[in-house]
């Protein structure tokens, strides 16, 4: 019998205690962030999509073409192509088409790059209604840029 | 009444299909309950919705390749099962790792395992119907994946480990905002405990409903939160101790009773457990490098087979490799731990009400997708 | 002015606030999940979010109104309409103030409370008529917990009859005349355990309008979302407006028999037109405060377990009622001087 | 003839709607095949009935009509009906071929008993207020004059019970061996 009044007091003093816990928090401020009007910066290594680094110099991409990064990607959504051109050392890239709707955002093709050709963007603002808009042509992107 | 249900009525019990689209399975499960009324006969989970194949794509690409499957399978405690992929293939094929290393290893591992914690606490409250716990444990969790993404650079699917290191090296930032995020935790551990552990309600739903005995725990393999709710003292990181953990000091939580609360509590006693290894490693975190001297390039080791397992915040998660030599792995098991600890669902619920049921299932914090893999 | 004509106008008055008072109760729900859970809630359409319950209303009459197969279709349109009439019917008693009520009957209490006891009816029947495993066993489970907590909720409405000696709300409230001690909640010297009734009082009437932590005949992490369903577009929104509709009544029922109904917490009162708008104001404070406790409860705990519900109403709320009764017939009889 | 829009008009055409509810719910009780809603019939009657009531200017009736009738009395028959079988037996309908007439003459019988009784009877018109609802009033008149109604009232409620409960009982079938 004290056992039943016993629960009924502290169980309806636990119910008041939870009660004051969110009657506080109601009147905290708020924590989150009004995301299409507020943005959030991103942290320096943050990975988002590839993208080229240009040359300091003549603003062409750094990448030889060399093709490690295509070949050390687990998804298989790169594909480079290059060619060999008159006065240039190693290859020039031509096409360097990144399939961002398989990507997996791991990080291989920045890390297989001997060259520093390769860094992840900031971008995470992408959103398109069509699957196209995920094939991304980087080295327009970096002409876009500059 | 349609023609399913007369029948059902027909009958003394009817079938009720819980999924694969149901708000307490957090996921696509299906779980096919034969009722009566609202007491559980039979209850038979059903398994494959989001099957993907992981060991054989493990089989079909270079170990390297691989590393970022491991977060798919159970994203909210990804850094675990990078971390069992990886130990197992550096112990395949001997690769020595640097101390400092291994202990970031353990200590973006135990964040992972209080996030996903964290996670589980407001899903499983969420389950019995308690909207805002979950909003408050997110709001804790954002601090972790703010800190993880600042040195993996992902918020959940990390792909942080590598064979015979990690990606990047932790900086001062870092280790601040890790101290200052344990000194937060503690003090916000109490508030959850006010707000939800010793509410009488909640006592009420998690008190001795959903027993699981210490002989059904291990019949079907369950490990992890499970199985130290129902009195088997079994952690990887103690009993086959791997990485720095034989250095660190803490202890595993283990509660006797076997229902709902007691895995309720061996989670919440986890969370300052971690916290504990982190401090810890913290403050052993020796200089040096992060990567071996001579890099990893190409991984091929010799023909054998391996196993090394790791305890995932759900588990033990278990790798077995058979390589031939070749520079991918001949055949890839993964043990996951959700899918031995839902296994014994089915006996578990024999007889109980659907809402305890529920509680039950939200009590064994399942992934589906590591489930399924 | 002519009575018909009163009536007529209160019976719009009563309609556009069930109306109003159930969409805006929802912006208020979720404004105030948000702040509790430290977000904002509805913000973008309109200022503060304050035209969401628009959208929600544009969104749930344009969507079709679809009849499942192997629905009682009868049954399925009509249930939501036996939830939401009793509820305004009910209205016609409530005294807002002292002369702004429209049919003030003597037998004001026990007609809300017969109309109450229709709005089980309607769950029942949406939750038969629409064919569903879930909606049958959240139907199953309503009555049980409707029929548990209608006892203990009457046994205090009993004490409360037999303190006040009167079933006519606008008595009761007048009865309560004066500071704001002379509210029944703080009559210690009418019943020792008042404030234990008001308790049990509030908590039954959670339980009769479903609210959290009772709310079974929803339950969306155990039965999806209950009775409720199958029901698509207004068919769910009538509901939901019932379902408001009688938050809004239990919550006037308890401010009239406990916190004084429309008297100011001094003893203060005008009369006309000023009169009307004081106590009217002074009724809604008490009405929403106690609102906003149904939605602060609402987002504090867990839901309870259906047995465990039942137990609650029928080892402490009705063994603690009928003492409570008997105490205070006691203390009635015995010191009637007080 | 009364003008229909004048007080008494609008009154008697108020009769005529709710002795017609109680009419369709009684009917809708009577003959649907769905026991669910012969339940829904039988509520609507019930309500009819409350309404007459209150046209007799004794509304602590009616609200109690609405309270026990639909609030209690319908909610448990809804109740036995969802444990009971669903699609009543055939063969049930089809009774004894003397059980169409006999019900028919004893309704005829009944209902002459009724307008007999009720021609014989001097009616004294109700009064404008029985009683205002004044408990005291009630509560006296409950357990001096109408003492023995007030208990027999109770029967109602044992009656529904025990009818839930047989509807409930032999409702379902069990088929299959076991369980």
């Amino acid at each position: 019998m004290s056992g039943y009044f016993k629960e009924l007091i502290s169980g309806t003093k636990s119910l008041f205690i939870g009660l004051g816990i969110t009657g506080k928090y109601f009147f905290e401020p708020v924590v989150t962030l009004q995301y299409p009007h507020e943005h959030l910066e991103m942290t320096p290594r943050y990975r988002g999509h590839i993208e080229l680094i240009p040359n300091e110099e003549t603003g062409e991409p750094k990448c030889i073409a060399c093709g490690m990064c295509q070949k050390g990607c687990p998804s298989g959504c790169i594909e480079v192509k290059g060619e060999k051109r008159e006065g240039v050392k190693g290859k020039v890239v031509t096409k360097y088409i990144l399939n961002f709707t398989t990507c997996s955002l791991c990080g291989q093709c920045v890390e297989s790059c001997k060259f520093g050709a390769l860094r992840f963007s900031k971008e995470y603002n992408l959103a398109s209604p069509r699957k196209e808009d995920f094939i991304f042509d980087l080295i327009e992107k970096l002409k876009e840029k500059s | 009444m349609n023609g399913t249900l007369q029948q059902d009525v027909n009958q003394e019990t009817f079938t009720l299909n819980l999924g694969p689209q149901h708000p307490a399975t957090h996921g696509v499960l299906r779980v096919k309950l034969v009722m009566d009324g609202e007491y559980i006969v039979e209850a038979e989970p059903v398994l494959g919705y989001i099957h993907r194949m992981h060991e054989k794509m493990g089989e079909n690409r270079t170990w390297a390749k691989f590393l970022p499957n491991c977060g798919r399978m159970d994203y909210l405690s990804a850094l675990s099962y990078n971390h069992g992929y990886v130990a197992a293939v550096e112990r395949a094929a001997k690769i020595e790792v640097p101390e400092r290393a291994e202990y970031i290893r353990v200590i973006t591992v135990e964040l992972n395992r209080i996030s996903s914690h964290l996670l589980w606490f407001g899903a499983f409250v969420l389950d019995l119907g308690g909207f805002t716990p979950l909003l408050y444990a997110f709001d804790d969790r954002e601090f972790i994946l703010d800190l993880l993404e600042s040195v993996t650079g992902s918020r959940l699917t990390y792909c942080y480990f590598r064979f015979g290191g990690v990606y990047n090296d932790i900086d001062d930032a870092f280790i601040a905002g890790t101290r200052e995020f344990i000194k937060k935790q503690r003090k916000r551990m109490p508030m959850y405990d006010a707000l939800v552990t010793k509410n009488i309600i909640l006592i009420k739903r998690l008190k001795e409903i959903g027993p699981i005995s210490k002989d059904m725990a291990r019949r079907y393999g369950a490990t992890g939160p499970v199985a130290r709710g129902s009195g088997i003292n079994y952690d990887v990181r103690k009993h086959e101790p791997y990485s720095v953990y034989p250095e660190l000091d803490f202890d595993i939580p283990v509660y006797e009773e076997g229902d709902s609360m007691a895995r309720y509590m061996v989670r919440m006693d986890e969370i300052e457990q971690s916290m504990r290894i982190i401090e810890q490693a913290l403050d052993k975190l020796p200089e040096g490098e992060i990567k071996p001297k001579k890099a990893v390039k190409m991984v091929k080791p010799e023909k054998g087979d391996y196993y090394h397992a790791v305890e995932a915040a759900r588990g033990s998660f278990g790798v077995r490799l058979v390589s031939d030599g070749k520079n991918q792995a001949y055949r890839l098991k993964l043990r996951s731990p959700t899918y031995s600890n839902l296994s014994l669902y089915g006996e578990a619920t024999k007889g109980m009400l659907l809402p305890d049921a529920l509680a039950l299932m939200g009590s064994l914090d399942l992934v589906i997708p590591e489930i399924d893999r | 002015m002519p009575e018909w004509l009163r009536v007529i106008l209160f019976i719009i008055f009563v309609l556009s606030f069930a109306g109003l008072n159930a969409a805006y109760l929802v912006w208020c729900e979720r404004k105030g999940a948000g702040h509790i859970q430290r977000r904002i809630g509805p913000k973008e359409v309109g200022p503060f979010g304050l035209l969401q319950p628009l959208a929600d209303g544009a969104k749930l009459m344009s969507k079709q109104l679809f009849l499942p197969k192997g629905v009682d279709p009868i049954l399925f349109m009509v249930a939501p309409l036996m939830v939401m009439v009793p509820a305004i019917m009910s209205f016609c008693v409530i005294p807002f103030s002292e002369t702004f009520v429209a049919r003030e009957i003597n037998l004001g209490l026990l007609m809300i409370f017969a109309f109450a006891s229709v709005n089980v009816l309607g769950l029942l029947l949406g939750s038969w008529g629409s064919a569903n495993k879930y909606a049958l066993i959240a139907g199953a489970r309503c009555v049980s917990q409707n029929v548990a907590y209608e006892i203990p909720m009457l046994i205090t409405t009993i004490t409360m009859v037999m303190v006040t000696n009167t079933m006519n709300l606008n008595e009761i409230v007048r009865s309560q005349a004066g500071w704001f001690i002379h509210w029944h909640i703080f009559r210690l010297d009418m019943s020792l355990l008042m404030p234990v009734s008001f308790l049990i009082f509030f908590v039954c009437s959670l339980a009769e309008t479903n609210r959290a932590p009772f709310d079974m005949a929803e339950a969306e992490s155990e039965l999806i979302a209950g009775a409720y369903t199958e029901y698509p577009g207004m068919g769910f929104g009538v509901f939901f407006m019932g379902e408001y509709a009688n938050i809004v009544i239990g919550c006037a029922l308890t401010a009239i028999l406990f916190l004084g109904g429309w008297q100011a917490p001094i003893p203060l009162n005008f009369g006309g037109f000023l009169g009307v708008l004081w106590g009217m104001s002074w009724f809604f404070l008490k009405l929403y405060a106690l609102i906003f406790t149904v939605i602060w409860i609402r987002w504090t705990y867990p839901r309870t377990q259906f047995y465990e519900l039942l137990n609650l109403s029928w080892k402490v709320l009705i063994p603690i009622s009928l003492f409570n009764l008997i105490l205070t017939a006691l203390q009635i009889k015995i010191f009637p001087w007080l | 003839m009364v003008p229909l829009f004048s007080a008494e008009g609008l009154s008697s055409l108020l009769f005529i709607v709710i002795v017609m509810t109680t009419l369709l719910g009684a009917v809708i009780a009577t003959h649907s095949e769905r026991l669910i809603r012969a339940v829904a019939g039988l509520a609507i009657a019930c309500i009819g009935v409350a309404g007459l009531y209150y046209y007799l200017h004794s509304p602590f009736v009616a609200l109690m009509e609405m309270l026990i009738y639909v609030g209690a009395v319908c909610v448990t028959i809804v109740f036995a009906v969802m444990l009971a079988d669903p699609n009543p037996e055939e063969d049930a309908a089809a009774g004894s071929i003397f059980t169409g007439p006999l019900s028919f003459a004893l309704g005829i019988m009944v209902f002459w008993g009724l307008y007999a009784v009720s021609g014989k009877t001097s009616w004294v018109p109700p009064a404008a207020r029985i009683n205002d609802g004044s408990l005291e009033e009630v509560g006296k008149s409950l357990l001096t004059n109408y003492s023995m109604v007030f208990e027999l009232i109770s029967l109602v409620l044992l009656i529904a019970i025990i009818g839930s409960l047989v509807l409930a009982r032999q409702g379902r079938t069990r088929t299959g061996g076991q369980s």
